[in-house]
């Protein structure tokens, strides 16, 4: 016996849908949590199967194989990925989260971000942190050629910051949080240069299933409104989900998420991406920006969103 | 010269020729002397986590690491981790042994399959297990499929490689003995040629095995929520160092354990066919 | 000392049953190898032509390193001629012949696989189990191995492993039979046992046997003709045929007989030992 | 029996008994046979695509693969990938395989060693690659060390398992005589036993070597901006198929020509003993 | 045919130099030796109890399989005796004994090595690489192996293979020579000039030789007493010392002398052959 076996509630065929989960979503916790999908879709016959990304890639990786239907990703990664190729599109928004930062260890000398000047910083290239650190360097009128770079997976990043392998650390929650608990200071925080949290659908998901994607959008939105009224609670969820201990979940849902956004996919989203979007050219992660253009101005897709009715959700 | 007179009955009896070596071959005490090296190097990590040389996020203490695994156990997950982890190593092993098996024995007494299949097997064997990910999501998809053939895939290589490379130097003689009497094909191979690379094989399997263990992590890469490879992964992203160690910990004894039976096996196989 | 043989052991009661193969003819012609190739070249045997007739015992007597044990091969097919060619029957071999078994040099026994087991091998494919097993056991105690069938060939002595080595070959009831100094690691009464089971073997069935040995009183005793190889003294490398002799006189022979005592001075001159 | 009257000068001549393999003997014939399976993935791969099976971003036809290699060769970045791959993978083999050998020799001869390092060594070799790296920034931080190190690993076990088990069962009638004339220890080792298992030695150091390169994925996690297994990791993370069938290739191609340099050692070694 | 021997080859003048170990006396006190354990014991060697001589020959014979190579073995400390004792000049055995060199029943050479390679292994520990060359040249040269120092052993015949482990024993130059039918598989004039190289290197460095074989009138040519191994006929399980003979005479020995063919029949008798 495997695991992923599909909970097929119905037992009538309707098709199945494939939905991810991610620890850094907390609403499709929350959804999985319920069970308010299974609910929903068990009169239609649908069989739900969750599928748990371990980061946006993993996401995308299974969104191109069409693995998956809907899967979660940073906005970042839901641009490059269409930016490449990849057939999806933004049917929701899942939150506004404040994932990334600057770090430096405890007790650093580092206070503002130029003070980077000449340092070593660690980041995982092409993940929200590093455009957070490409952002924040160049709004404090520096670039990435003022810093060095170590590229190193999120929580490796962490380890080199502690030991001294690196002055400062472009973070990602939870490690983030974590690492704050122990010392670490975030000594510079945007909001804004923070990409929002993309829900995205393959096009085939879409065209062949649109009541299904639609019924994914409802689900969404009432996630959010249950997670604003019991934020307690979501972030117990998060921290059953993830293995975080309670302060560290707290701190990601009450103080660094803002899971109260609006989930229709528009002009805020477009503004942020199109600030990182040539940063793909650059770094050769993408071929030309006139695929960058074409892919932001197809990517977000808000035709599900701006009907979306909670209220036909069914409680489990 | 003179023989004795009167040859007297026996007086020193060494029944046991081999006495030196013997306190090395009771079961128990090679466990135990087995387990100093394991104790000291918790010793060490103990005491560097008590000394501060590490920062307890660095490197948690034994006890933290112990604790996470309690935790674990009353979410009624740890056993979990290990059985769907196990099971899946142990399936992908066992296709992938026979498949390194029966290919190696191809490949190492056909000149023609070596010469044929030889460099692409080669090629492959270089291709790492975390590029298998993406392929096998797409061919697979991302069930339970797709993560055993990426085990089956490290463990076919170290049985293959052993496995064709040691029949090509089986005692020449012995072979030829048999070919006179009439054995070739599957009669000359199970007769002679296996037999003969039986210590081969075993170290082909015993690395099989371990690498089933290594590809396991990456395989739990793909679309999983259980087990110890997404354990460790998990961990990792979200920072938890304790349960990320406890993961390493259990999949290095899990490794030993199961490398343990292998070596019972291959006791009896040694006993058996030499 | 169960290893020992009791001179009774091989009588014609015991004898493997008759249903081998028929006793087949075998041809050398102008047989010729070398070894190596320019410069490291060396040639071993150099146009080598005799017939032996179906069911005859021939000897191969020649010094150390002559080409006894190659021409063995030859027959047996392990073992491709550098010119000329042997046939068994008027066909030629090419690649191993299944037409022969073999007693090699050294005892060659898996070492994996009981005495019996390694006896069993020598039973031609087909026999049903049943059939192995019975001649597997009747062969194993012809050779006096019987308390030993069990033992693994490395806790047995080095004359038995020759023993169960020949109990293998005579398994296979073959048309040629092809031993290579199958008695050269036996005491004196051993070696006459087995001599004796080998004529007892030949007497009911009668194979063709090429029998390598440095035994000059033993090619005596057992074959119908020896052949010696050996440098011809022409100083052209290699060895051939330098002479063939035919015993007279049918089997068992008397071992004190004076016909004998000649043609064995006369053999052992021709081997260069004079006066002895 | 009659002896022929007159031997003739020999007529019938067959030089090269063997012939009839001598076919797959010619190097060039080989390399050609050899890459008729690589040519028909490849084509198999070229009409999948062209069918469009797969979609030009699930799996890039082989002429976009061509394009990107040809891209990042214009950017002068390919041939860097390479080179430090390489070094990197060559300097943690040949370190790994030393120890190997020689931590294998001492197990698979030293009755003790084996009961006190086995477990030990056992235990590690189930530690998968993924989770060295943190351990091996926290000890050695971020440098060129710490990936050399990781590769080392990686190329350190299927020697040691290799060459521990093959030394128990060299021939002990061969070992017996050399004893006999007063052979003991390294001189044993290196007129006895090491040339008894130069096969296994050889099936060990060829696994070592692949996995050499599937470490080399893992170790270029760490702090790096260059190599074969960034590129591998970082084409995967934006989705670049194409670099990522790009990386898989080249780490093919290379896996399997270094291994075809140790298949030529492996070839003068066996000549020379055995 | 470069391999075989013209019997001027083992002439005094190219022996081994006299510098080797001196000869040494052996002890073997109430030596028994069993093999397995419970049910599946058996035993082997029971009460053997004699003395050789510092630079004696002593000649071992006895029936397939009674225990001669375990005997041999147990003096070069490779096999444990089960009770009992050997000692050689006073001091016992345990373990590998370097005073001794052995030829074994089988060749065992190695077979990645030359010919000339496998020999220089016989050379002692400490000799410098000249006299080491040098040693080996004369050994292999004086078994008649010149022409083929430089091949493998799989590339020489069995009797070639032989006499190579014989140089090897003899390069020791060792207290106690050990050989375990060391001509068993040499033609009679091989043999022969086998016999007299080790006679010659006896008369230039006498050293103690124990020598298994199965050939009579080699025992009567080369030992100065013959020793009979096997069962003493009460029943009791295992070979022990059923005869000892002292062979009258110095060496060489007449091979027609008539107290020599009496004792010759005398020892065939006691090994169980009549009448021949
Ligand atoms: N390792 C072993 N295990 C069990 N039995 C053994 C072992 N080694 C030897 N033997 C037994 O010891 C006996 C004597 O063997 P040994 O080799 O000494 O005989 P031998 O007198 O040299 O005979 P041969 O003349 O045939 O060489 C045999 O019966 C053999 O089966
Ligand atoms: N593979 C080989 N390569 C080179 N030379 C070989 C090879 N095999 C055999 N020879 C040579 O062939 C010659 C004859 O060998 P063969 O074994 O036939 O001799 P033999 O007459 O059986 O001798 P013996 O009585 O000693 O067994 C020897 O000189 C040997 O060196
Ligand atoms: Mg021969
Ligand atoms: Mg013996």
């Amino acid at each position: 016996a495997g695991e992923n076996a599909a909970t097929d509630i119905a037992g009538k065929d309707g098709g199945t849908l494939t939905i991810d989960f991610a620890t850094y979503n907390p609403l499709s916790l929350v959804i999985k949590e319920k069970g308010w999908l299974e609910a929903t879709l068990a009169s239609k016959g649908v069989t739900v199967t969750w599928v748990q990304s371990a980061g946006s890639n993993k996401a995308n990786q299974a969104l191109l194989a069409g693995a998956i239907d809907v899967g979660s990703t940073a906005g970042s990664a839901a641009l490059l990925a269409r930016s490449n190729g990849s057939p999806i599109k933004t049917i929701s928004i899942y939150s506004q989260p404040e994932w990334a930062a600057l770090v430096a260890a405890k007790g650093s000398a580092i206070t503002s971000v130029a003070d980077l000047k000449g340092k070593s910083v660690a980041a995982t290239k092409g993940t929200d942190p590093y455009f957070f650190l490409v952002q924040a360097l160049e709004a404090a009128g520096l670039s990435t050629d003022d810093v060095t770079v170590q590229n190193l997976q999120h929580a490796d990043g962490r380890a080199a910051l502690e030991n001294g392998s690196v002055d400062a650390w472009a973070g990602l929650d939870p490690i983030m949080a974590t690492a704050e608990q122990e010392g670490a200071t975030l000594f510079y925080r945007n909001l804004d240069f923070n990409t929002y949290g993309f829900l995205n659908a393959t096009e085939s998901f879409l065209k062949d299933k649109p009541e299904l994607a639609q019924s994914v959008v409802d689900v969404y939105e009432k996630a959010r409104i249950w997670a604003a009224e019991n934020p307690e609670e979501t972030a117990q969820i998060l921290a059953t989900a993830a293995g975080l201990k309670p302060e560290v979940a707290s701190t990601v849902i009450l103080k660094r998420s803002n899971l109260n956004v609006s989930g229709i996919p528009g002009e805020k989203q477009r503004a942020v991406l199109a600030k990182i979007g040539p940063t793909f050219v650059e770094l050769g992660d993408v071929k030309t920006q006139a695929e960058v253009d074409t892919a932001l101005s197809s990517l977000l897709d808000d035709s599900l969103a701006v009907k979306a009715n909670p209220a036909s959700i069914k409680e489990s | 010269m003179a023989v004795h007179s009167g040859a007297a009955a026996s007086t020193a009896t060494n029944a046991s020729p081999k006495a030196g070596s013997a306190i090395f071959a009771r079961s128990w005490t090679r466990l135990g002397l087995g387990l100093i090296l394991p104790v000291l190097i918790l010793l060490a990590w103990q005491l560097s986590t008590a000394a501060w040389v590490f920062s307890p996020v660095q490197l948690p203490s034994p006890r933290a690491v112990l604790d996470a695994g309690t935790e674990l156990i009353g979410r009624n997950e740890l056993f979990n981790h290990v059985a769907i982890s196990t099971q899946r190593v142990l399936i992908g092993f066992l296709i992938g042994a026979v498949l390194g098996l029966s290919l190696g024995a191809l490949v190492g007494l056909s000149k023609a399959a070596d010469v044929l299949l030889g460099p692409t097997i080669g090629a492959l064997r270089a291709v790492p297990s975390l590029a298998w990910v993406p392929l096998l999501i797409l061919w697979m998809k991302i069930g339970e499929d797709s993560k055993v053939t990426l085990i089956v895939i490290g463990a076919f290589f170290p049985v293959f490689t052993t496995v064709s490379l040691a029949l090509r130097h089986v005692d020449k003689n012995l072979v030829e003995a048999a070919r006179a009497f009439g054995l070739k094909g599957l009669k000359l191979l199970t007769t002679v040629q296996l037999p003969a690379v039986v210590p081969a094989i075993f170290s082909g399997l015993r690395l099989a095995l371990a690498q089933a263990w290594l590809f396991l992590v990456a395989a739990e890469l793909i679309a999983s929520s259980m087990g110890l490879g997404f354990l460790l992964t998990d961990s990792q992203n979200n920072g938890r160092t304790d349960r990320l160690l406890l993961a390493i910990v259990l999949l290095a004894i899990l490794g030993k354990a199961t490398d343990a039976l292998l070596g019972l096996a291959e006791k009896w196989a040694v006993r058996r066919w030499s | 000392m169960p290893a020992l043989l009791s001179p009774s052991v091989a009588t014609a009661s015991a004898l493997p049953d008759p249903q081998g193969t028929a006793a087949m003819a075998v041809s050398f012609q102008n047989l010729g190898r070398s070894f190596g190739t320019g410069h490291g070249a060396h040639t071993v045997l150099r146009e080598v032509s005799f017939d032996v007739q179906a069911g005859e015992i021939v000897a191969l007597l020649g010094p150390s390193g002559c080409g006894k044990s190659t021409l063995l091969r030859a027959v047996a097919g392990l073992d491709t001629p550098s010119t000329g060619a042997v046939t068994i029957n008027g066909t030629a071999v090419s690649g191993i012949d299944s037409r022969c078994a073999v007693a090699f040099q050294e005892p060659r026994l898996l070492p994996w696989k009981s005495i019996a087991g390694n006896v069993a091998i020598g039973v031609p494919a087909g026999a049903n189990a049943a059939r192995t097993r019975e001649v597997v056991e009747r062969l194993v105690g012809l050779v006096g191995l019987s308390e030993f069938a069990g033992h693994r060939p490395r806790e047995v002595s080095g004359g038995m492993a020759q023993r169960a080595s020949l109990a293998r070959a005579l398994a296979r009831n073959p048309g040629v039979l092809l031993l290579d100094e199958p008695f050269g690691a036996l005491d004196a009464l051993t070696r006459i046992t087995m001599q004796d089971l080998l004529l007892d073997v030949h007497q009911a069935e009668p194979t063709t046997v090429l029998l390598v040995t440095h035994d000059v009183d033993e090619a005596l005793q057992l074959a119908d003709h020896i052949i010696l190889l050996g440098p011809d003294g022409t100083g052209a490398p290699g060895a051939t045929i330098v002479r063939t002799v035919e015993v007279p006189g049918p089997r068992p022979r008397d071992r004190a007989s004076t016909a004998l005592a000649g043609l064995r001075s006369s053999l052992l001159a021709s081997l260069g030992v004079n006066g002895h």
